[in-house]
C-alpha cells in the first residue's frame, strides 16, 4: 500500500521559496504567475494492506515527524 | 473588533496601573490600534522597565566608546579609522516554539541591527544554552537551533566564527539563544536613528508585510504555560536570501547621502522602528499605511503596526534622494515605498483606508513609559564546601570530563557553520579562546568571545557576574588581543520574584565592577526576562559579548601546542572546587561558592599575558576555565595532536583539587624558552610555574598515569554525533 | 589574465575569490552584476559561492537563467575559460555547462571544514602548478555537494580524463571517510572536455594566506594567472 | 486557475532525505515502512483560464526551471 503525505506551509506563513521560484518565473518570461507555493510531497511504501489503518498510521506518522505543525499542515492520500 | 477597555488591555498584557496611565495620556478610550502601540512599547522586551534602573549603572563609557547603549549597537573606535559595531540579543521564547526559525530569525535580527548603523557584518557568533541532553526534547530543539543559526548565517555569507553551547536541567523548557553580530564601518559613517527634517519621506524597505510574529514582544514578556501551545501562530520566517539583499542594498545606499536616519524593524515593527526614530529625533509621523507594501489581503491597521515580518527597515531619506534610493533597492528587487513623512508634531498619526487608526503623543509615550523598582532579595551565600576526596583518579576523572556535554568537542556544532566565507578568519572555532577576524584591507583584526558560567551566577550572582566579565577579557587577551568592549544579554527568570530580581541585580553589580576594573564598558545589550516553564526559572545567564582588537591579525596565537614547548602556568591555582565541573560530574554536588575573581589579578595576568604574546615569546595560549588546570592544558594538547610530560602539583593543594579546581586569571603558556618568560613574570609581580614539556604522544602524570592523546581525542569528539546523528 | 566575477543576487564568496585572483594577477578583476548581457575582453569567467537565489528550489537552478548567462555559454563556446565554485559548480550543471548534479549532502547537513584534495592532472590551465597526484587542503561550506552523474556519464568523465579532483585522505587515499559529502566516486571537482571549464565545490580561494591557516589554494590561482598570461 | 506541478527524483538517484526519514520513523517505532522518496509539490495560480493553455505553460515551467531533468522528472495536474 502506498501512502503520499503532502505537507503545505499554513496559510499565511512566509514562503520564501515560492516567492523566489514567482520572481524566477517571472524573470523567464512567464506571464500571469500569481501566488507561488512550495511543499513537500512524501511518498511511503507501507506494508499495511488495509487502506484505514495505512492512512491512520500515515497520518500519525503526519503528526509526529513528517510535518512541522507550527508551521506546516498535511494531507495523506492512499493510493 | 474587540471593545477596549481593561480586560483587553490586560490581554494586551498591560496592567491596570499602566492602562490608567494610558488612559491619562490619550484623554479618551484608546482605539485597538492605539492600545496595541501602547502595550508592545510598554512590553518588558521594548521598555526595560524592570531592568533599567539597574541597567543604567553599568559603566559604558571610554575614550575608544564612539556610541555606547541607546542605539541599535554600540560602536568603538578600533583604529585606522574604523569602527567595530556590535551586539548580542536573544531569540529564547520564538526558539522553544520553533527552533529552526526562532533561531534564524534571531541571528537575522541582530545582523539587521548591525548593518542599520552603516556596517558591514563580518562575523557572528551564538550562545546557546539546552535542557538535559537526556531527553528527546532537547535533542530536537539543539538539531532545530544548530541548522537555524547555520540555515540563516551561512546563507547571508557571515562566517559564524564563536559561541558556546552548554546543557542544564533548568533550560529543559526554556532554551537560550543569544546571536552576537559585529560590523566594521567607516568610524566617520555611522548612521543613527533619530530622524530630521520636517517633511522628509520615511520609507519603508525589504520584504513586505504579513501577519507574522503579532505580538512576539509581548510574547518574549511573558512566562510559558501549558497554553503557550496556542501562541504558536505568532511564528516568524525568516529569508536570509532577502536579508542578504538587504545587506547589499542598504550598503550601497549608504555610500551615497541620502539616508538621514535607518532603523531595522525589529520586535514590535514599524510601531516601534517608527515611534523610536522619531521620539530621539524629537519630531513627529504621519504614517498612510495603504502604502506599506502587503504580504496577505486584508490586513489591518493594528496588524500593520505590530506585525514582527521579517528583514524590513526604516529610514528617513533627503526628499531630493527619493529617486537613487529607489533605483537602488529595484536593481535588488527589493520593495520600496515611502509610506509617510516626518512632522512637527511630536505625534504619530496613523491613518488607514481614510480612518485615522492612532494619534498618539511620542513625548509621553516615552516618558511616562513603566519603570519598575522591582522589589529584590539577596542570593543567600553559599556555605564553604570543605574538602572533597577524589573518589576516582586523575586520569579517570580526566577523561570523563573532556567527553561529558559540557566539555567535549562542539565540533559538530560549528562543522555546520561557514566560518570561513569572507576569506578573513584568522581563528577558526576551535582554534583559539576567541576568534579572530581581521578586516579586509588592513593588517588589523577583532578579536571576539562570548562568555558566562551559569552555574557561578546561580550560586553568587555578583560574583558569577564579574566572572563572566572577567573570562571575556581572558579568552581575548589569550590571542594577544586588547579587550575594547562587551555587549551582554542579560537571560533571567520572573522580574516579578524578588529573588530573581536580586540576582540580576547582583550580577548587574558584578559585571559594573569588572568592566570598570578592566576598562572593558559595556556598549550594547539585551534583556530577557520571564525565562521559566511553569514556575521554574533557568539559570541566570548573564552572558557576554567581548571584542578587542590587534593591530597587526598575525600576532594572533591559537590554542594548540606542538612538540617541543614547554608549558607554563600564569597565575595561582589555589584548588577551587566549588561550583566545578569536576564536582558536578565527578563527585555529584551542585554546590558551594564560585571562585573568587580579583579584578586585579585578571589585569595584571592578562596584560602580561597579552605583552609576551605581542613580543613574539608565546607560540600557544589557553586560558584556564571549565575543568580547570588540565582540562586546558588538554585542550592544548589534542588541539595540536601532541602529548606531554607533567610536573607534580605541589604539595600544598591535593592533586585533584589542582588539576580540576576553577581558579580564575589563570593561562597557560606553550613556550620555546620558559625560563625567560618566567623571570620576566616574577619581575612583573605576576605568579608562574612551570608545568612540562610537549613531546611524544601520551600524556603522562608525574605519578606515571599515562593516558594516549588520541583515545583523550575520541572521548571528547564523541558525544555530539552520537548522540544527534 | 583578464578576469571577471559575475554577481548574482546572493552569492557571498566573490569577494574572496577577488582577493585571491588579485595576488595572482596583481590587478582587481572586474565585478559583473548577472543582469549584464555581454562579456567582452575577459579571458576567464568566475561564478563565485554563495546562495544565489537564497538555494531555493534547487542551488544555482535560478542563476543558471540570469542574463548574463547567454554570453557565458558563448565565452565558453568560444574556448574561453570558466570557472565555477561552490555555487558557481552548482550553477554550471544546472546551466548545463557542466554534466550532472549536486545533491544533497549524505548526512543531509551542512559541512563547514578543511577537506583534502587530489589533483587528478596537472597537464590543464588549471591545475598547472599542482602536480598530478598531489594533495591540497582546501575549507568547503556546502549543503548541496553530493556530486552525481548517471553511471555512463561518471564513465565517460573518468576515460576522458576529465575529473579534476577527488576528495582523499591527507596522504592522497580515495576513502569513503574523505568522501563526506557522498559525491560519487569522491569526485571533488569536473573539466569540461576542452579542459576550460572548471567546476569545484571546495574553496582554494579561501586558503591564499598563511594568516587564514595556508596557501594550498594558491597554485590554482597562480597558475590560472601563469597560463592565461598575455 | 491553479497548476500543480510536482516533482520527484528519478528512480535511480539516491535520495537520502528519503532515506533519513525512513530511517527516523524506524526508530519512532513505526513498522512496516518501506522505501521512502521525498518530492516537492509546487502550487502555482496562473492568471490562465484555459486548462489545456495552463497545462502546457506549466509544463514549459516544469521543463525550464521547476525540474531538473538530469536527476528529477515532474508531472502536472490542473485544479
Ligand atoms: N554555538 C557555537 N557556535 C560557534 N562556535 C562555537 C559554539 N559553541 C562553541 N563554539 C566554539 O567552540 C570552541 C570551544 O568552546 P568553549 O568550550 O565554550 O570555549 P572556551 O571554554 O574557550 O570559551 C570555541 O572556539 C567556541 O567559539
Ligand atoms: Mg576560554
Amino acid at each position: 500500500m502506498k501512502a503520499v503525505v503532502t505537507v503545505m506551509l499554513k496559510e499565511g506563513v512566509l514562503d520564501p521559496q515560492g516567492k523566489a521560484i514567482g520572481h524566477a518565473l517571472g524573470v523567464l518570461g512567464f506571464t500571469g504567475v500569481g501566488e507561488v507555493r512550495v511543499g513537500k510531497r512524501i511518498e511511503l511504501d507501507l506494508a499495511e494492506t488495509d487502506p484505514e489503518a495505512a492512512r491512520k498510521s500515515a497520518e500519525d506518522m503526519g503528526r509526529s515527524l513528517l510535518a512541522n505543525l507550527v508551521i506546516e499542515s498535511f494531507q495523506v492520500e492512499i493510493v | 473588533m474587540k471593545d477596549v477597555n481593561q480586560a483587553l488591555a490586560a490581554e494586551f498584557g498591560l496592567s491596570a496601573d499602566e492602562y490608567q496611565r494610558v488612559l491619562d495620556i490619550m484623554g479618551r478610550t484608546p482605539s485597538f490600534t492605539e492600545l496595541g502601540v501602547f502595550s508592545v512599547m510598554w512590553s518588558e522586551h521594548c521598555s526595560y522597565k524592570s531592568s533599567r534602573v539597574w541597567l543604567k549603572t553599568l559603566p559604558t563609557k571610554a575614550p575608544w566608546v564612539i556610541h555606547g547603549p541607546g542605539e541599535n549597537a554600540g560602536v568603538v573606535d578600533i583604529g585606522d579609522g574604523l569602527a567595530a559595531i556590535f551586539k548580542m540579543e536573544s531569540h529564547n521564547h520564538p526558539s522553544f516554539i520553533e527552533p529552526y526559525q526562532g533561531a534564524a530569525t534571531g541571528v537575522g535580527g541582530i545582523l539587521r541591527d548591525v548593518f542599520t548603523m552603516g556596517a558591514r557584518p563580518i562575523a557572528n557568533l551564538n550562545a546557546l544554552r539546552f535542557g538535559d541532553p537526556k531527553l528527546a526534547r532537547t535533542k530536537r530543539i539543539v538539531d532545530g537551533v544548530v541548522r537555524g543559526v547555520g540555515g540563516y548565517g551561512n546563507c547571508v555569507g557571515v562566517p559564524t566564527v564563536g559561541g558556546e553551547v552548554n546543557f542544564h536541567p533548568s533550560y529543559n523548557g526554556n532554551p537560550l539563544v543569544n546571536a552576537m553580530t559585529v560590523g566594521i564601518a567607516d568610524k566617520t559613517k555611522i548612521f543613527l536613528s533619530a530622524a530630521a527634517g520636517i517633511g522628509n519621506p520615511v520609507v519603508y524597505v525589504g520584504s513586505k508585510t504579513g501577519r507574522d510574529g503579532i505580538h512576539g514582544a509581548t510574547m518574549a514578556s511573558t512566562e510559558f504555560d501549558a497554553d503557550s501551545e496556542s501562541k504558536r501562530p505568532t511564528v516568524q520566517v525568516g529569508d536570509p536570501f532577502v536579508e542578504k539583499l538587504l545587506i547589499e542594498a542598504c550598503l550601497e545606499l549608504m555610500a551615497t547621502d541620502a539616508i538621514v536616519a535607518i532603523q531595522d524593524m525589529g520586535a514590535a515593527g514599524l510601531t516601534s522602528s517608527s515611534v523610536e526614530m522619531e521620539g530621539k529625533g524629537g519630531v513627529g509621523i504621519e504614517l498612510v499605511l495603504d502604502h506599506v507594501p502587503q504580504r496577505e489581503p486584508g490586513m489591518t491597521a493594528y496588524e500593520m503596526m505590530l506585525s514582527e515580518s521579517q528583514e524590513r527597515m526604516l529610514m528617513v531619506l533627503r526628499p531630493d534622494r527619493e529617486d537613487v534610493a529607489r533605483a537602488i533597492f529595484d536593481k535588488w528587487d527589493l520593495d520600496f515605498a515611502v509610506i509617510g513623512h516626518i512632522t512637527d508634531t511630536g505625534r504619530i498619526i496613523v491613518r488607514h483606508k481614510g480612518v485615522l487608526e492612532a494619534d498618539i503623543p511620542l513625548d509621553p509615550l516615552a516618558d511616562q513609559a513603566p519603570l519598575y523598582h522591582r522589589p529584590t532579595t539577596e542570593t543567600p551565600a553559599q556555605a564553604p564546601l570543605g574538602s572533597v576526596p577524589d573518589p576516582v583518579g586523575v586520569m579517570a576523572a580526566l577523561f570523563t570530563l573532556i567527553g561529558c556535554p559540557d566539555l567535549c568537542s562542539r565540533a559538530w556544532v560549528y562543522d555546520q557553520y561557514d566560518s570561513t566565507v569572507g576569506g578573513q578568519t584568522v581563528k577558526r572555532p576551535g582554534g583559539a579562546d576567541a576568534a579572530v577576524v581581521r578586516i579586509d584591507g588592513f593588517r588589523r583584526a577583532v578579536a571576539l568571545t562570548t562568555d558566562v558560567t551559569p552555574r557561578y551566577v546561580q550560586a553568587d550572582p555578583e560574583m558569577g557576574g564579574r566572572q563572566a566579565v572577567a573570562e571575556a577579557f581572558r579568552n581575548i587577551s589569550a590571542v594577544g588581543a586588547l579587550p575594547l568592549a562587551i555587549t551582554d544579554n542579560m537571560n533571567f527568570g520572573n522580574p516579578t520574584k524578588p529573588e530573581i530580581m536580586g540576582q540580576f541585580a547582583a550580577a548587574v553589580r558584578g559585571i559594573a565592577s569588572a568592566c570598570l576594573a578592566l576598562d572593558f564598558p559595556v556598549v550594547s545589550g539585551n534583556v530577557s526576562l520571564y525565562n521559566e516553564t511553569e514556575g521554574r526559572g533557568i539559570l541566570p545567564t548573564p552572558a557576554i559579548g567581548g571584542l578587542g582588537v590587534l593591530e597587526d591579525a598575525a600576532h594572533a596565537v591559537g590554542l594548540a601546542a606542538s612538540a617541543g614547548q614547554s608549558l607554563v602556568l600564569i597565575g595561582d591555582i589555589a584548588g577551587h572546587l566549588g561550583q566545578s565541573l569536576w564536582l558536578r560530574e565527578i563527585a555529584g554536588r551542585e554546590e558551594g561558592p564560585p571562585p573568587p575573581v580579583d579584578l586585579a589579578a585578571e589585569r595584571r595576568h592578562g596584560d602580561f599575558v597579552r605583552s609576551e604574546i605581542l613580543a613574539g615569546r608565546v607560540a600557544a595560549c589557553h586560558d584556564v576555565a571549565d575543568g580547570g588546570l588540565l582540562v586546558a592544558i588538554t585542550e592544548m594538547l589534542m588541539g595540536g595532536r601532541i602529548g606531554a610530560t607533567l610536573a607534580a602539583p605541589p604539595d600544598t593543594v591535593p592533586a585533584h583539587a589542582w588539576w580540576f579546581g576553577e581558579d580564575q586569571a589563570c593561562y597557560v603558556l606553550a613556550v620555546t624558552d620558559p625560563s625567560a618568560t618566567l623571570a620576566l613574570a616574577s619581575a612583573h609581580g605576576v605568579p608562574g610555574r612551570l608545568l612540562g614539556q610537549t613531546s611524544g604522544q601520551d600524556l603522562k602524570m608525574a605519578d606515571g598515569a599515562t593516558m594516549s592523546v588520541a583515545a583523550l581525542i575520541a572521548e571528547h569528539e564523541r558525544f555530539f554525533p552520537e548522540w544527534m546523528d | 589574465m583578464k578576469a571577471a566575477i559575475v554577481v548574482f543576487p546572493g552569492i557571498n564568496r566573490e569577494r574572496d575569490m577577488a582577493i585571491a585572483l588579485q595576488l595572482a594577477t596583481g590587478h582587481r578583476p572586474q565585478m559583473i552584476w548577472h543582469k549584464e548581457t555581454v562579456l567582452e575582453g575577459i579571458d576567464l569567467v568566475v561564478l563565485p559561492g554563495g546562495f544565489s537565489s537564497g538555494d531555493y528550489l534547487r542551488c544555482g537552478a535560478m542563476a543558471a537563467h540570469s542574463p548574463i548567462m547567454p554570453a557565458i555559454h558563448e565565452h565558453a563556446r568560444r574556448g574561453g575559460h570558466v570557472l565555477g565554485v561552490c555555487n558557481g559548480f552548482q550553477i554550471l550543471t544546472e546551466a548545463g555547462m557542466l554534466p550532472g548534479a549536486l545533491l544533497r549532502n549524505a548526512g543531509l547537513r551542512f559541512l563547514s571544514m578543511d577537506c583534502h584534495l587530489r589533483v587528478e592532472r596537472a597537464d590543464t590551465d588549471f591545475a598547472g602548478h599542482y602536480q598530478t597526484g598531489q594533495v591540497f587542503r582546501a575549507p568547503m561550506a556546502h549543503g548541496d555537494g553530493n556530486y552525481f552523474a548517471a553511471s555512463d556519464t561518471l564513465d565517460r568523465l573518468e576515460g576522458e580524463g576529465l575529473v579534476a579532483f577527488r576528495y582523499a585522505s591527507a596522504s592522497g587515499e580515495i576513502t569513503n571517510a574523505a568522501n563526506r559529502n557522498g559525491s560519487q566516486r569522491n569526485i571533488a571537482g569536473i573539466y569540461s572536455p576542452n579542459l576550460r571549464v572548471l567546476g569545484l565545490m571546495p574553496h582554494p580561494e579561501d586558503l591564499v594566506d598563511p594568516l587564514m591557516g595556508g596557501i594550498d589554494g594558491k597554485p590554482l590561482f597562480d597558475g590560472l594567472a601563469a597560463a592565461l598570461a598575455a
